[in-house]
């Protein structure tokens, strides 16, 4: 039997005033397992908790029950006293005597009653109580940053910063991400190369940081604390230990060439090849797919002319496996392609570019020179008329979120263009403008007064291509006029979409996200870094379209989460989460489904001696204690500690039989 | 004195039971009929706890958490959702009047929602019970 | 112009039930009245046509818009939060002929006799819609020179096509209309929980 | 053989006979056999479609039914026709009230089985076209209009705002398409035809204008509502040049060796024979 001690709370005349505590007393002293049962003024007060701690030891009482306010205000609080009191802190329960009984009820006889009933209701579930054991994991000091755009960029420095190693995994043979291909940046025109270098040479030369270029992450398996990784680092068939970055290979490479990535296609690239001059690491890599000796057997020029002797095409792919505590998502985004827009020409129409296209001919490193030229003649472009929301707010093409940045680029480029050629024509139709950085309204404002650009309100309906112009047919909606402009080129604000196998990523980690595919924070508004996955964290445009001083403002936010996980002993972690019992479970995998963090595992378990069987296994550190698993059991094999069926049976017998 | 009606209140810990919690701090009087049992979240509610409910003896039952799309655990509350569509059909066949289950949404912000709610589901409950 | 706002407007729920459109998932945009061929001749164009039905304006069916439409479907197909604005436009016009608030005379008078040369014919006798339509709309030698030599290419034929009359068809149609307005589609509407943020009760 | 139930339109009757000589006559080469539907009824154009939508659909229906009833696909060569069989297919298809009140006021169910096409989708699809003649340097722009291109449900085309199926068959019968040609879907007009003739002469002036900036020799098109438009009022446009307006259907039977009179050609206004003779095609 158990011995079970009631303390019912005055809380001054809080509650005392309407319920009376003599009676809910008297009562629970007739409630089966109870020893004791008594009342004070203030229960929270020392003397209080003193009167608890000393009535478990004189009666060796084994669980509490305690009648106060709501369980949110104090439920801590009398767990650390039967603590102290020796007993294990989950044999409590509280009995919410003021917000749901004398604070909402005014007739006193009823109100006792209903408190009678509540504390009956906490003494059935306390009957029920396991001790629970709190959970430590220990944490791999380490942290794993996946993209190396700006957002990840800063996050490593940032996490490196507090003491932390990083490895930092890109994709692409070079850090910098697409704030690399950008001329200057909105609002302040700085140049883009100019504070980004500087960075990407620190990530470089920093000791904290492990660069793996060329690389992705295959494999995660694991928890917070203890992720075990598996990165694929691709071959690139020269050495980063022997090459010297000088280029020769590049420049006598005799292969067929191909569009440019880092050109958003307006230039070519050799089959060995940085994608920019600045790259980190300023090595080449090979591109098995253009190189003539692979395909053919033939050339191997770049090894005759390389004087390191650093091209080795015998190179591999390599896994590197490597244990983290903590990971931290920054893929960034694609621009969304506009060949789906038949209305625009299907991305057919040479004159019809993209913002991303304009970047890199108006950078002055760019394959142009920073000159503006129309891609079907080479002609400098007199009237170019730009179009916002390409494949933003567009339902119809599957599309309906605002991508944030296009507004306030268009507006960047637009300038650029009338500051480079004072005798050009800009008009920009857009639907409204969003501008709501600092500094971002005046930017606009700035554009539209002092530098003459046209804004015109309304979505183009088509673009004509005529034998030596486009003709663009939109409309003012403010004038209520149709509109047909003659323009030399279009340029189209495509809007930002997830990176393409984004979803894969989110597969592996086990992270949600959401309708348009960008990764689903933790709370939108309270946990924007963090995700449902404990130690997995957001940064950058993959969460959602986001401009460069976001972006950066949440890297470091998300480096001050890894921080804040990484600087503890180790982990703790809440008790109250599910449990299977193997003899039950049939191995249906309706609760692996279910699970929103994906704590639960299949595995070949031995259920008794010579009985193997898959069944379920819920993650410790994973699970969160939702009780989703528990819901969808039609086995009665899972349970959630702290929640059980058993413990919530009870309580419901006692209130239906009222 | 006839029984009076007696509803349990099953609560998602980090909305609705924030938002009874709020009802009490606003000093929001309700009816006393209902007896409320903290939950993890809706996502907890195993339909055969509720069918036990009635089964006891229990007049009505109440369930709320968080509204769609502002769950604490990101999902449990589509998976309530889910399970009380198909519940509901289910104690429409069992013959149980349709005004004894409800499930609402209150968050911990809708103090006065909640004591609204309590009202509705009461006079529901007594307005069933009056006909049977 | 001022007008007051109806926010509750009859008229804009009775076209939305025929068309089966919401025209508040319009935002305005113009991409319609960007693209609409006959744009420059309307007296509203046709992005102003739904603002005017959002905010409750039954001037709507004064307007000369919908008649100049040419159902060419422009804007339905390219319109970004997927409207059927050519279908708005059949619905003001169908609900204008019915009032008999059609703004622009002649082509309810064309459809008129093109109805009738099909009810009496089954097909559509093109001397006679073309003649009747001459005197009707007291154009009346309007196109006739074009018959003239049509007809010589033995394109027109002066006497009409005929399988039989389908006046019983077009009566059994017409109480049928009369009988009810009433809205037919009834597609299953597939809603997304995710999406409805705050369903209060169920 | 491939049998399909045949719907040629009011039209075809009149204004268009040049394009129901010409179909018929390159179906028997193409191994199609167009069972004419009997009694046809016109299928309501624009006009029932303003004036009611049970209308709109029961006219349509009733050709739609005895398809049906004989297990045939239907085609009509007339764009117009073929938008409103296609579109009746498909409110029919998804609404039920609308299919129950149209099986009331047409005295019989139709079930949607039907599968309907347009004149060209039948002959791409089943016609064995063996062209015996090269149409070498024929420069055409392929005119496909509003009806058979919008809204996208009915376009045989998935790319709606610059269909192919009209230049791949230029090219395929030894023709030269003017390609990316951005005038192919724009609207000529049509339903003005008669009421507003001057919307007619500019939208249609605006066609025939870019496709001759474009080099174009002649235009074909697949409705006869756009080439009267584009034909017999190519005069009153007042242009300073003339472009012929052929049928597709024609285009077909002078690759496969019909003369010029026999496809019916003598009937436009503009005249071919110039240009046809000056490619070495007749
Ligand atoms: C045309 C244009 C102009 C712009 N102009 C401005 C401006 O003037 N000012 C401004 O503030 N913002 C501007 N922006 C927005 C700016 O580009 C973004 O805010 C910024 O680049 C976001 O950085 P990021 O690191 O999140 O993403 P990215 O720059 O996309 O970086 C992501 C990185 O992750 C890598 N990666 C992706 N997937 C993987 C994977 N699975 N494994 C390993 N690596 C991976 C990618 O290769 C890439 O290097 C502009 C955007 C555009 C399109
Ligand atoms: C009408 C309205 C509605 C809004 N609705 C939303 C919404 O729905 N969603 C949303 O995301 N955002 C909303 N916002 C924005 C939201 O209010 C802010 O983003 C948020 O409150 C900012 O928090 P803060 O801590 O920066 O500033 P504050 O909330 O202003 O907090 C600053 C604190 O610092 C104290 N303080 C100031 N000076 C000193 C000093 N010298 N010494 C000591 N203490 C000092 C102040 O007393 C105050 O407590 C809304 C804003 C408004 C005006
Ligand atoms: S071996 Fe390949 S990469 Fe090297 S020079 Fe030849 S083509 Fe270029
Ligand atoms: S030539 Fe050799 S050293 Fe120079 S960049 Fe190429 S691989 Fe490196
Ligand atoms: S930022 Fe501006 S251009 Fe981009 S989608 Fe939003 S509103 Fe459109
Ligand atoms: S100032 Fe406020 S109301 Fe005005 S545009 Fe900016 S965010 Fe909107
Ligand atoms: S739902 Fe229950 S029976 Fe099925 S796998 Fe999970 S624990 Fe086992
Ligand atoms: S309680 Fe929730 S988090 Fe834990 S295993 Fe079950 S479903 Fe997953
Ligand atoms: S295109 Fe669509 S959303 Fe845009 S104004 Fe027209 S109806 Fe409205
Ligand atoms: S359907 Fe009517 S309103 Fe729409 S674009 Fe064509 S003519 Fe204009």
């Amino acid at each position: 039997m158990s011995k079970t001690g009631v303390f019912i709370c005055h809380c001054g005349s809080n509650i005392a005033g309407v319920v009376a505590v003599e009676k809910v007393v008297e009562s629970a002293k007739t409630l089966p397992g109870v020893k004791v049962a008594m009342d004070y003024k203030y229960m929270c007060s020392d003397p209080g908790q003193n009167l608890i701690i000393n009535t478990i030891k004189e009666q060796a009482l084994d669980r509490v029950v305690v009648g106060s306010c709501s369980p949110r205000m104090h439920e801590n609080t009398f767990r650390m006293t039967i603590e102290r009191a020796g007993l294990n802190p989950y044999r409590l329960e509280i009995a919410n005597l003021r917000e749901h009984v004398s604070w909402v009820h005014s007739e006193k006889a009823s109100a006792t009653d209903k408190a009678i009933k509540l504390v009956e209701l906490a003494v059935a579930k306390v009957r029920r109580n396991e001790p629970l054991q709190k959970i430590y994991a220990e944490i791999e000091k380490r942290a794993l940053v996946i993209g190396g755009g700006i957002a990840g960029i800063q996050a490593a420095l940032d996490i490196a910063a507090n003491g932390y190693k990083v490895t930092l995994v890109e994709r692409e043979p070079s850090i910098g991400g697409r704030m690399s291909q950008l001329d200057k940046t909105f609002p302040t025109m700085d140049c883009s190369a100019c504070i980004l270098t500087p960075k990407m040479v620190a990530v470089a030369q920093n000791k904290d940081i492990t660069l793996l270029t060329y690389a992705e992450v295959e494999q995660v398996h694991g928890y917070v604390g203890n992720f075990e990784v598996n990165i694929n680092k691709k071959a690139r068939f020269v050495s980063m230990t022997k090459c010297i970055g000088c280029g020769v290979c590049t420049e006598k490479c005799p292969s067929k060439k191909r569009l440019s990535e880092f050109n958003a296609n307006i230039a070519t690239r050799k089959a060995i090849y940085t994608p920019f001059p600045q790259a980190v690491p300023n090595i080449p890599v090979i591109d098995k797919d253009s190189c003539m000796y692979f395909a053919t057997g033939k050339c191997k020029v770049c090894e005759k002319v390389c004087p390191a002797g650093a091209v080795d095409y015998t190179q591999e792919d390599e896994i590197i496996t490597e244990k983290f505590g903590a990971i931290v998502v920054a893929t960034g985004y694609d621009l969304y392609d506009h060949s789906s827009y038949g209305e625009y020409g299907y991305g057919e129409i040479p004159d019809v570019i993209t913002g991303l296209q304009l970047e890199r001919m108006i950078n002055s490193g760019g394959p142009t020179g920073g000159h503006i030229k129309r891609p079907s003649d080479g002609k400098e472009p007199e009237t170019v008329v730009f179009i916002q929301c390409v494949g933003s707010r567009d339902d119809a093409k599957g599309k309906p979120y605002c991508s944030r940045v296009c507004c306030m680029y268009t507006a960047k480029q637009a300038l650029l263009l009338r500051e480079h050629y004072p005798n050009s024509k800009a008009i920009v139709f857009y639907m409204d403008i969003r501008a709501a950085g600092k500094g971002y309204e005046e930017f606009i404002q700035r554009v539209q007064t002092e530098y003459g650009v046209l804004y015109l309100r309304g979505r183009v309906s088509r673009i004509y291509e005529k034998k030596d112009h486009l003709l663009v047919k939109g409309v003012d909606t403010l004038s209520g006029n149709q509109v047909e402009i003659k323009a030399d080129m279009v340029v189209l604000a495509t809007g930002l979409k997830p990176k393409k196998e984004a979803q894969n990523l989110a597969q592996l980690l086990h992270i949600g996200y959401d309708q348009n595919g960008f990764y689903t924070e933790l709370h939108p508004k309270l946990a924007p870094v963090e995700t449902q996955i404990a130690g997995v964290y957001l940064a950058g445009c993959c969460q959602s379209p986001k401009d460069i001083p976001d972006t950066v403002a949440q890297s470091s936010a998300t480096a001050a989460k890894v921080g804040a996980l990484l600087s503890k002993e180790r982990l703790e972690i809440e008790p109250m989460i599910s449990e299977v019992n193997p003899l039950l479970c049939s191995g249906c995998r309706m609760c692996y489904n279910a699970c929103p963090y994906g704590a639960i595992e299949m595995e070949d378990t031995e259920i008794r001696r010579g009985e193997i069987r898959c069944v379920a296994k819920v993650l410790v550190s994973v699970c969160k204690g939702c009780g989703v698993c528990v819901a969808g059991c039609y086995c009665k094999a899972i349970d959630l500690k702290g929640w059980t069926d058993r413990q919530l049976m009870e309580q419901i017998k006692v209130i239906s039989y009222c | 004195m006839e029984k009076d009606i007696n509803i349990i209140g099953f609560l998602c810990n980090w909305c609705s039971y924030a938002g009874a919690d709020l009802t009490g701090l606003n000093r929001i009087i309700y009816p006393t009929n209902i007896k409320i049992v903290r939950i993890p979240c809706t996502g907890r509610m195993d339909p055969v706890l509720i069918m036990e409910a009635f089964h006891n003896g229990a007049d009505g039952v109440l369930v709320s958490g968080c509204h769609p799309g502002d769950c604490h655990y990101t999902e449990g509350n589509y998976y309530w959702r889910r399970r009380h569509a198909v519940l509901k059909r289910l104690l429409e066949f069992l013959g149980i009047d349709e005004r004894r289950f409800q499930a609402t949404w209150v968050s911990a912000s809708e103090g006065k929602r909640f004591a609204e709610v309590v009202k509705k589901v009461v006079d529901d409950v007594r307005s069933w019970k009056k006909n049977e | 112009m001022k007008f007051t706002i109806q926010l509750e407007s009859e008229f804009k729920k009775r076209v939305e039930l025929l068309s089966n459109q919401k025209v508040l998932s319009c935002y305005q945009c113009g991409k319609c009245s960007a693209g609409c061929p006959i744009g420059y001749e309307m007296d509203h164009l046709p992005n102003k046509i739904i603002r005017m039905l959002q905010l409750g304006d039954s001037e709507v069916i004064k307007a000369k818009t919908p008649w100049l439409c040419a159902s060419c479907q422009t804007c339905t197909t390219r319109c970004p939060r997927e409207i059927d604005v050519a279908r708005i436009m059949d619905t003001i016009r169908i609900i204008a002929q019915t009032e008999n608030k059609a703004a622009i005379r002649e082509i309810p008078i064309f459809n008129q006799i093109f109805l009738k040369s099909l009810e009496l014919t089954g097909r559509v006798y093109e001397v006679g819609v073309i003649g009747a339509y001459n005197l009707f709309s007291l154009n009346l030698f309007k196109d006739i020179p074009l018959g003239i030599k049509m007809f010589l290419k033995g394109k027109l034929s002066l006497v009409p096509h005929s399988v039989g009359n389908l006046k019983g068809l077009f009566k059994r149609i017409r109480e049928k209309d009369n009988s009810s307005v009433h809205h037919r589609d009834s597609e299953e509407k597939v809603i997304d929980y995710r999406q409805e943020k705050h369903l209060s009760d169920y | 053989m491939y049998k399909v139930a045949y719907f040629p339109g009011c039209s075809l009757d009149s204004t268009a006979k040049e394009y129901g000589i010409s179909t018929r006559l390159i179906c028997k080469d193409l191994g199609i056999e167009l069972l004419e539907i009997h009694a046809w009824i016109c299928c309501g154009a624009t006009t029932a479609h303003i004036t009611s939508e049970l209308m709109a659909a029961a006219l349509p229906a009733m050709s739609l039914l005895q398809a049906e009833k004989r297990n045939l696909p239907i085609c009509s060569p007339c764009s117009a026709c073929f938008s409103r069989l296609k579109l009746a297919d498909i409110d029919l298809k998804k609404n039920v009230q609308l299919r129950m009140d149209v099986a009331e006021v047409i005295g019989g169910e139709y079930k949607g089985t039907t599968e309907v096409l347009h004149l060209w989708q039948v002959i791409q699809k089943y016609g064995n076209l063996k062209p015996k003649k090269e149409l070498k340097g024929l420069k055409v722009a392929s005119y496909y209009g509003c009806l058979l291109t919008r809204p996208p449900e009915v376009c045989p085309d998935e790319r709606i705002e610059d269909p192919q199926f009209l230049d791949n068959l230029v090219t395929s019968l030894g023709g030269e398409p003017v390609l990316r040609w951005n005038y192919k879907t724009q609207c000529c007009g049509a339903a003005f035809s008669l009421t507003k003739t001057d919307i007619v002469h500019r939208l249609s002036g605006e066609i025939l204008k870019d496709a001759r900036e474009r080099d174009a020799d002649c235009i074909i098109v697949a409705c006869p509502l756009c080439h009267s438009n584009l034909d017999a009022r190519q005069a009153e446009i007042k242009l300073n040049f003339s472009i012929p307006i052929l049928y597709f259907t024609q285009l077909i039977g002078l690759a496969l060796g019909y003369g010029y009179a026999e496809l019916g050609l003598r009937k436009h206004f503009v005249q071919a024979r110039g240009l046809l003779s000056l490619k070495g095609l007749l």
